[in-house]
């Protein structure tokens, strides 16, 4: 009976801190790629010629910020416009003149974009003479960034709660475990068994308690992860793709389950030293 | 040869479980090679005590004690088992598993031993055939009597032959018949070499079978006569 | 010891329940906000005479489905868009006449919006006269579902299996507090003790342990809260209101300690009764 | 009047704890109140099997007991105190709140009946001073020897005057002297009315006291002779 409830409290145990792993894996993915997203855009002058674009465009990319340069001719900009906004397609009709400036897009590479970097970045475009307005969405960088603390706020709050109490509650169930067998661990002492001959059987069966818990956990986890999505359906968007449960890799899914065992082992090993004084 | 002939040997033991009270007070005594002795007394005299402490159950809290020439309170805890190896304990309170079949408890000695399986099946049998519990060595103590159980703790502490044989109140639970009995196996053993130190107020026992008899009151060793006294 | 060991699990166990209650009750917030957000847009033919206007806006009132209506005219409309894209001023500076349609913004009611009234709704405006065009973001009402959808998920799944996991820890630890007391059960029926003499005490102290370890989550649950936005800093925007703790409302915390004191005491109940046999 | 003069009756009682082998078959007696009997058996014989049935902690495999007049067996479980609030019993076991002080143990029975503080204490210092441990009142039993312990037990069994006193082995662990002291203890009792039932193997006590001897043999009642045998 007690070592179902050993198994189970540490399933449950693994199970929750699987959980927010998975859950901590999917949102630093998303974190990721919205830092894929940093785009300046650098509006150049009407009419400025095809040669000093291209020269601007070099210019921007010797900047250690920029992972990638686009050019975007006037005439793109107003077909992006126009597929933008139907309703307006009468008004740019209407215009004579392609009112939409050409631009250049530069992707940032957000393990450089720090927030000096890129300033020098901006300020040097802002000076270059072609260039009209330097466009940069400086919410979008505060978003990823504090997506970055919210992804580690939560593994730090959350997953150090639930790992500290996983660890409690399991050492403690083996704990118990080893007390209700006291009696067995003085008799073996007193009957001339050495240390090592009666730890073994209690380090081997922690051992197992504790991969049996971490796989039978990884087996719920997965099924969670399937049955996750089906029920949720498929149009939440980007909201779906924040909260979906992603699976964990195999090394973490390894991980779990050596914590199992190495939690198992440890929280045997010091429990029945206790009992190995007298 | 000093050492070869005094087995066991106290030099002024005393021991508090709390203060003030002292369970026992400056105990020196020696046993020698195959002797065999009675430890008597009243209820809460300290026999209890002094058996734990010769089998280091219990640190005591004065003096000094010398087993085959080894002071034993100098064994570190995870060397104790050398010393519990050369004896065979049986304990007031039986201390079996209670969940474990007979033959089980009987073999643990021999177990922890790395004793072949068909060595230890032939000794376990052995020995439960000398306490009479043969029939039941399938059952676990939990299913016995008290008498029955108390068997099963003679058992194991026989079973490997050892140097020392430690018995506290070995026969508390059974009729005078079955103690009669099992004083004689003790005998026997003692005759192939073994010493024994039986902790027991049963005066028909000593006066049966006694030969050396120590006399513990509140603590304090009395009829030391009985044994060449430590000092002389 | 072992007293520690019950109101620490239960204690724990209720900080994860009492986090995803906080949790869902921000995303149902949220998701009622975002409800109240179900916007149908009317585009009124150009040089719609305002009295027309205001009859389509009151044939769109009389609809069930609709919370409020709000008049669009067409300089509102430019005044907008150059408020959203001001680089694009120029350009309608440029303009001799308001390219922008004049539009009456339809507010559905959340609680009626169901996809058929919505659709009934729709299908009649588009055949008014003076309507021209009727927009309405399916995109949000599916957005706002789904998030229903998931939060619901969330409290189904995560709250199960914790409600679950928190009574199974909760009875097997009093089981075992009552299972080192079994001899002391045992012997006060031997004295004579009747059933509910021997039972009360355990039952007190069931009940204490469930209150203690209620009580202690509900204070790290209210420090939790204080110091998750801190730690967040400001600047998350809509994300942050989506996975900001919300304080447990005073009925919640009380029925957290309420929950702590009947597991507690059904708890010890039903482990003392199984000693209660013979 | 033929219930008050039969305060327990057995008819035909016996017991299997496992198959198929019976620790108690048929087994008929009487009691009288105000009786005084030893019941006696080599180890394993059933002594501590009847006692417990006697106080419905087994309910036997067959037949019928009656105490004052009331098939025992027919009490639901929730209605035993009132049987057990009539008894004392000494178990061989003891079963002592451990880590308690003796005080606590002894006034168990005084406390489910609800009695009030000062006279609990008179009773149980009485009871303490009756069986030689009023120093040792503060203390648990898991520090006490187990010839104190079992006195502690003995102490509990009458501190409340019972109408009935059932002793388990009384006196396994204790030396003849203190063991003569508790009989005579309880022949005092015995004399202000209660009926006691003792089971021991101590031939040299019951040769001492015995008026009336129960003697069991492998689960069978033999010397009936000393009874009123239930049938005639
Ligand atoms: N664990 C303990 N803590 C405190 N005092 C103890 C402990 N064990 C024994 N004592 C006390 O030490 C004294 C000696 O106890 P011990 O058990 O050695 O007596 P004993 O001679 O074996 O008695 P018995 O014949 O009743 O078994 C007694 O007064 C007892 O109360
Ligand atoms: N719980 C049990 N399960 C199975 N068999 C049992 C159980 N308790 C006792 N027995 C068996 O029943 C028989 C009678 O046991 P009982 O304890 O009544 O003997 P006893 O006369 O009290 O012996 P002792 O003097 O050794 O205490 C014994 O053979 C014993 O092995
Ligand atoms: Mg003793
Ligand atoms: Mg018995």
């Amino acid at each position: 009976m007690r070592n179902l409830f050993s198994v189970t409290i540490i399933c449950l145990s693994f199970l929750i801190l699987g959980i927010f792993w998975s859950l901590s894996n999917n949102l630093q993915q998303v974190a990721a790629r919205l830092g894929e997203n940093l785009v300046v855009t650098l509006f150049l002058n009407k009419d400025l010629p095809e040669k000093d674009a291209l020269e601007i465009r070099d210019k921007a990319g010797r900047s250690p910020v920029i992972e990638s340069l686009r050019m975007v001719t006037a005439d793109e900009a107003k077909e992006r416009f126009q597929a933008s906004f139907p309703e307006l397609r009468d008004v740019l009709a209407n215009l004579k003149a392609n009112p939409f400036p050409a631009s250049i897009e530069a992707v940032l590479r957000p393990d450089r974009a720090g927030p000096d970097a890129v300033a020098a970045f901006l300020q040097s475009m802002t000076a270059t003479a072609g260039v009209e307005d330097v466009q940069y969405n400086r919410d979008w960088i505060e978003r990823v960034r504090s997506l970055g603390r919210l992804t580690r706020a939560i593994g730090l709050f959350l997953g150090g709660i639930l790992v500290l109490a996983s660890f409690f509650i399991i050492s403690n169930v083996i704990k118990l475990n080893v007390l209700s067998r006291k009696n067995e661990i003085e008799i073996l002492r007193l009957v001339g068994g050495t240390n090592t001959f009666i730890r073994i059987p209690f380090l081997i069966e922690g051992t197992i308690l504790g991969i049996l818990g971490g796989l039978v956990s990884l087996v719920f986890l997965a099924v969670l992860i399937q049955a996750f999505p089906l029920y949720l359906g498929s149009s939440l968007g980007a909201l779906q793709e924040l909260l979906s449960f992603r699976a964990l890799s195999i090394s973490q899914g390894l991980a779990l389950v050596a914590g199992g065992a190495v939690i198992g082992w440890l929280g045997s090993l010091t429990s029945v030293s206790k009992f190995l004084k007298a | 040869m000093l050492v070869s002939d005094n087995l066991i040997e106290l030099f002024h033991i005393g021991h508090q479980y709390q203060r003030p009270h002292w369970a026992l007070s400056d105990v020196s005594l020696r046993v020698k090679k195959g002797d065999f002795v009675f430890l008597t007394g009243p209820s809460g005299s300290g026999k209890t005590t002094l058996l734990k402490i010769i089998f280091r159950e219990i640190i005591p809290s004065e003096g000094q004690i010398v087993i085959e020439g080894v002071n034993i309170l100098r064994i570190p805890d995870h060397g104790i088992y050398k010393l519990r190896r050369m004896m065979g304990i049986v304990f007031q309170d039986f201390r079996l598993l209670f969940h474990r079949p007979v033959f089980e408890n009987v073999a643990l000695p021999l177990q922890v031993l790395g004793v072949p399986p068909k060595e230890i099946r032939r000794r376990v049998f052995n020995a439960l055939r000398m306490v009479n519990l043969q029939h039941k060595l399938g059952d676990p103590p939990a299913h016995l009597s008290y008498g029955e159980q108390q068997r099963v703790a003679i058992a194991r502490a026989v079973v490997n032959a050892p140097k020392i044989l430690l018995a506290d109140e070995p026969t508390g639970n059974l009729d005078t018949e079955l103690a009669f009995e099992i004083i004689s196996l003790f005998r026997e053993i003692n005759k192939q070499g073994t010493t024994v130190l039986i902790g027991t107020h049963d005066k028909e026992l000593i006066r049966h079978f006694g030969s050396k008899i120590l006399f513990l009151q509140a603590g304090k060793l009395l009829g030391k006569d009985a044994l060449p006294s430590p000092e002389s």
